[in-house]
């Protein structure tokens, strides 16, 4: 089977049948085993052993090295071929909506509706363990909507505010 | 002395209790609701649940304190870092029951709380200070009258605070309006006080802290410097002993100071004189932290000492027992602090559970860390996990070994600041030594490139494909680990936090 | 020197890998089918695969070695202890690849591993010996004759030995017979040579051993001792450093002799040098390790030095770091070796897989081992899984560290050797410091009684009957993990042992 | 339900009804919680916690405090009444049957059959991990039967011996 390989922006491509893969159409020796007891695989590439801790997800693998965790998309062809038609990605909506980052507090709102942004503006501040941190804009905008309160709890990934583009 | 209870949590009261069995006395530990499993309940001899798990209502509440330790026999009661351990009236009532506390009078506490009261004295007793002013501002506008004595840039500091709560940099009458509000603010809800003071503010100052040690048969000694320069909003992140800036004779007039700082206040058990070095080499008194300090650990390493059993030694009204000329230190040794946040989304806090740990070991090493496999990570207390300590024959060699401590450590389920600390021990102007408090602001945004290497790229990918092709063959779920569709969850959120990133960052 | 292969496995691979790296050094694994998923192997910048499980088709294949090395453009070769560690022809075989052979020369390696030879040359070089016969006792009969001249009691030992392999006390003509043939037999399977001398056996000695370093300009300095009198069937189990019975001037005399022995067959890199010390204070030369020794950990944490290190700069032609003179050792280390045998089954091997693993962790404490969570223990190499070490300001704080570090540890899914060192580091004799060579055979009936104590008894049964009731409430397994049918056959075996115990015990 | 406990040759009684538990019939406070993704469970018992590695058995738990693993069979008395009339009991048939204590290679057997043997002879010479062990007697006996030869690999539990009481 040939897959596509995603991670953020980088795409390979990798082709398992049986014992041999390829990467990017180039043979390498890759077999991969998982450690009992342990969320953890050893892949052993080239002559070299990494470790990764590894669960799947949805349409692909979690895959964690050194301390960072990676999502990364595995498609077949098949697969590949059906999003490209219908142009669904597994991405995560930007949009203009500003959500929580973490659960928290909410200290202060900054921002009114209608008011006019610049990049960087501060619009929320929230409290989380013991530190004030303030919710900025990713980019220019007008506050469409206001979804939080000071004084409000919020989870992680609660809409807080709602910018659109400024008209001009 | 026979029973002391350990009132706080985490790795540092793990390391407490750890030195209360070393020294031959039975630890008690007390917990909140959300801390049931944690590791300092399963190592002490006894253990009293305080009430839920808000710090107010457990770790923060002297009344369950104090019965805690009437239930269990407990003679004596060890405070930690954070929560009471800079509270005089704690250190009273622990008192007034009869029982010890092992740290310093409660009037050392009291005089060196109060920030400005502490400034006015160390400049009486003859330790430097920045200038600033010596009361309280009223308001934003008295901060900006103070300021424009003072000199720009200033530095807003909560009169109670500590730890990097409530304080600001200002360098315009505009930005002191903004920052006094905002440290007001913070002051108010982490200390109940919400008194803010104005001092200059050092460019390009090193953070330099010496450790002092004082006993009850009149010997105040010092163990040298800490280095705890790498900061981010004023919390420390790597500290280091020696530091790279400081030489001997350097060390031996900041020692003097610093006990000379100790002896003013009558001071007892170890404390933390905090100065501001700057690049002539001049020093300033910052404050004097009255307790245990987070990075205590390097100094131990270098100095071949524990610091704990010395407070323990002490409290017990025995003689320290270190000597009382200046003590060489052998070696080098770095900690960085790994805490629940991620580096590469503004070190934002984050929750999880840990479904599997592997800690690093070997020569030099040193883990000292309130987390096992199965430990929750919330939101109630700070985002420390653990301590990576590495010892070395000198500094270039604790960095490698550092180094690759960092590579063996493993925590599946939570993001943390472990690749961050990676890249600073790669990193050019911290291997060299050269750097100051403002190096987190200078270099971070590139060391925090979030894109991921080429190196990286081919083995992560491989991996996932081999994986991915395994699952398929056995169309089962291909992790060996029984309830890993809990730890998934957790572990998801983490490896999505891009897409939150592309909405909204915090500052 | 750049890329170093290491021709071993288990804890040592591992330090020697993780010493490679903080020197700065690739580091190349190698592996049999067995070890697969090791540590050594995950560490590594590259690793090979040298064959089937059996010792005598990878790790003692020089040929498969030696094309490993070929294969992965290594430079350097680092035997570790053991396997071919003291193997004349394989340095050689390593030297005339064009690698370079990090340990002392093929001649020093011969020199001293003839045990006979060694004894001759030791006399010679002014280095105290115990009085013995200078050839091997051709037959049972002539060792008869050798022992009546030697003076009884006397022991026999492989001319080619060390390890305790081919070792045998006799007190009498007939125990001299029957140990001959036991001790020959033993070193035709292990050595492939069955020569064996008599000496005399020294009544109650300990064993102490000097760590030394010579590099190629012309420096040779000793280390210390360090003690290794706890020991079973001359395996040691329990070392530290200093010993309780050397004091400086006696260090100083045998650091002496040591430096002696090294220089008299032209020595290069860490080795040491093992002497009987009587309760007289008189030491006698036993025999000289041309390799790194398991127990160099003890010595590296009182004196500050990474031995394995040193050894890479000397090899790579570099002087060591070390000052000429004697150094002074500071603070205590005691080292635990945890083995997979069962204490309370007179130390049989175990095998099993650890299917958890809580390592000690926290100030003071090393542990250096070649397992983790995942690790299948079998039967093909030596049982030692991993090394737990605790340093403490002076010996009475290292010992109730290491208590407390292994109260920490837990290792599920084999039986270890961990209750018995615990159990050592509270009895008297051992605490006091008074023991010696025959401290098992004396206390360890008594410590090893094998019943649950009442203080024990009370939480175990209590666990178990609210694990039954919760398990019977639920109806389904109970174990939190998933694949704990595979865990529970192997543990329940060693649960079970004690059934086996009572129809045959080894001796 | 009340349950007899048996660790090693020591029995004592636990009561347990809802979160109520009495030991030996004293009440006592003890709750116990397993600790996710390992094999270990924290018990507090009368304000104490320890950490024990658990599994579950046949008739019991394997139980694991400070490196060593005690088999402790819990009944409850239904289950004790009817082993007491059928005699069972969990233990290990001894007999006169020496078993391998370990996997290992016959080095040499040293005893023929209907030999007489002391307490303490050795019988068989087993090589494990390089190290000769000599499997002894635990009691005086004849030999029986000889199952394993010089050179033959034998697996753990595995007959070598089979001794019968001295006749007289």
């Amino acid at each position: 089977m040939k897959y596509t390989v995603t991670v953020g922006k980088q795409t390979v491509e990798v082709e398992v049948s049986g014992d041999s893969v390829r990467l990017n159409g180039e043979p390498i020796g890759a077999t991969l085993i998982g450690i009992p007891q342990t969320p953890l695989k050893q892949l052993v590439l080239n002559g070299r052993a990494r470790t990764f801790a590894m669960l799947r997800s949805d349409g692909g693998w979690s895959v964690q090295a050194s301390g960072r965790a990676w999502l990364v998309t595995v498609e077949d062809e098949r697969t590949r071929q059906l999003r490209e038609l219908t142009g669904q990605r597994g991405g995560y909506a930007a949009g203009g909506l500003i959500r929580a980052p973490m659960p928290g507090l909410v200290v202060r709102v900054e921002v009114e509706a209608g008011q006019r942004l610049e990049e960087g503006a501060g619009v929320v501040v929230l409290e989380a363990m013991k530190m004030e941190n303030e919710i900025t804009t990713s980019g220019p905008g007008v506050v469409k909507a206001i979804h939080v309160e000071a004084g409000q709890a919020v989870e992680k990934g609660a809409p807080l505010i709602e910018v659109v583009q400024p008209e001009g | 002395m026979n029973r002391v209870l350990v009132a706080n949590r985490g790795e540092i009261a793990l390391r407490i209790i750890r030195a209360c069995h070393e020294q031959g006395l039975d630890a008690v530990a007390v917990y909140s609701e959300a801390d049931r499993l944690a590791p300092h309940v399963k190592a002490a001899d006894a253990a009293v649940e305080l009430g839920p798990s808000p710090a107010s209502e457990s770790y923060l509440h002297v009344e369950r304190l104090m019965d805690a330790a009437a239930r269990t026999g407990a003679d004596a009661v060890h405070p930690g870092y954070g929560f009471l351990a800079e509270q005089a009236h704690f250190a009273e009532a622990v008192g007034q029951a009869g029982l010890v506390f092992i740290g310093p009078p409660p009037a050392a506490i009291r005089a060196m709380g109060e920030k400005t009261e502490a400034r006015r004295r160390m400049a009486k007793a003859g330790v430097p200070i920045v200038p600033g002013t010596t009361e309280a501002a009223d308001d934003a506008e008295a901060a900006v009258a103070a300021s424009a004595e003072v000199g720009y840039p200033v530095l807003l500091k909560a009169a109670a605070g500590g730890g990097g709560k409530g304080m600001r940099v200002a360098r315009s009458a505009d930005e002191v309006r903004k920052g006094f509000q905002q440290a007001a603010s913070e002051a108010r809800s982490a200390f109940g006080d919400d008194r803010i003071y104005v001092e200059r503010f050092v460019e390009r100052p090193r953070h330099v802290e010496i450790q002092v040690l004082a006993d009850r048969f009149g010997n105040t000694i010092h163990l040298g410097e800490r280095e705890c320069s790498v900061q981010r909003r004023h919390q420390k992140l790597i500290e280091e002993s020696p530091s790279p800036a400081v030489d001997l004779d350097l060390r031996l007039r900041m020692g003097e100071a610093a006990v000379k700082a100790a002896q003013s206040v009558g001071y007892l058990s170890a404390g933390t004189v905090e100065f501001l070095l700057d690049p002539q080499g001049r020093f300033y008194f910052l404050e004097m932290n009255t307790r245990l300090q987070v990075e205590h650990p390097v100094t131990e390493m270098v100095y071949g000492v524990d610091i704990v059993r010395e407070q323990l030694r002490i409290a017990a009204g025995e003689p320290m027992t270190l000597p009382g000329r200046p003590m060489r230190p052998r070696g080098h040794a770095i900690e960085c602090r790994i805490t629940s946040e991620d580096p590469f989304a503004n070190f934002l806090p984050a929750t999880g559970r840990v479904d599997y740990l592997h800690v690093p070991t070997g020569p030099g090493v040193r883990w000292d860390a309130g987390i096992e496999t199965g430990s929750e990570i919330g939101l109630f207390y700070d985002s420390l996990l653990g301590k990576l300590i590495a010892w070395g024959e000198n500094r270039e060699r604790a960095i490698r070994r550092m180094r690759r401590a960092l590579d063996e450590l493993i925590i599946v389920g939570v993001p943390t600041s472990q690749p961050f600390h990676r890249r600073v021990m790669g990193e050019e102007s911290f291997t060299s030594g050269e750097y100051d408090i403002g190096y987190l602001e200078r270099v971070g945004e590139e060391l925090l490139e979030p894109g991921i290497s080429g190196e990286e790229l081919q083995p992560i990918a491989v991996a996932a494909a081999l994986a991915e092709d395994e699952a398929r063959a056995a169309r089962v779920p291909t992790h060996e680990n029984g309830s890993a569709a809990g730890a998934e969850s957790a572990w998801l959120r983490a490896a999505r936090m891009g897409g939150l990133r592309s909405t909204g960052r915090g500052r």
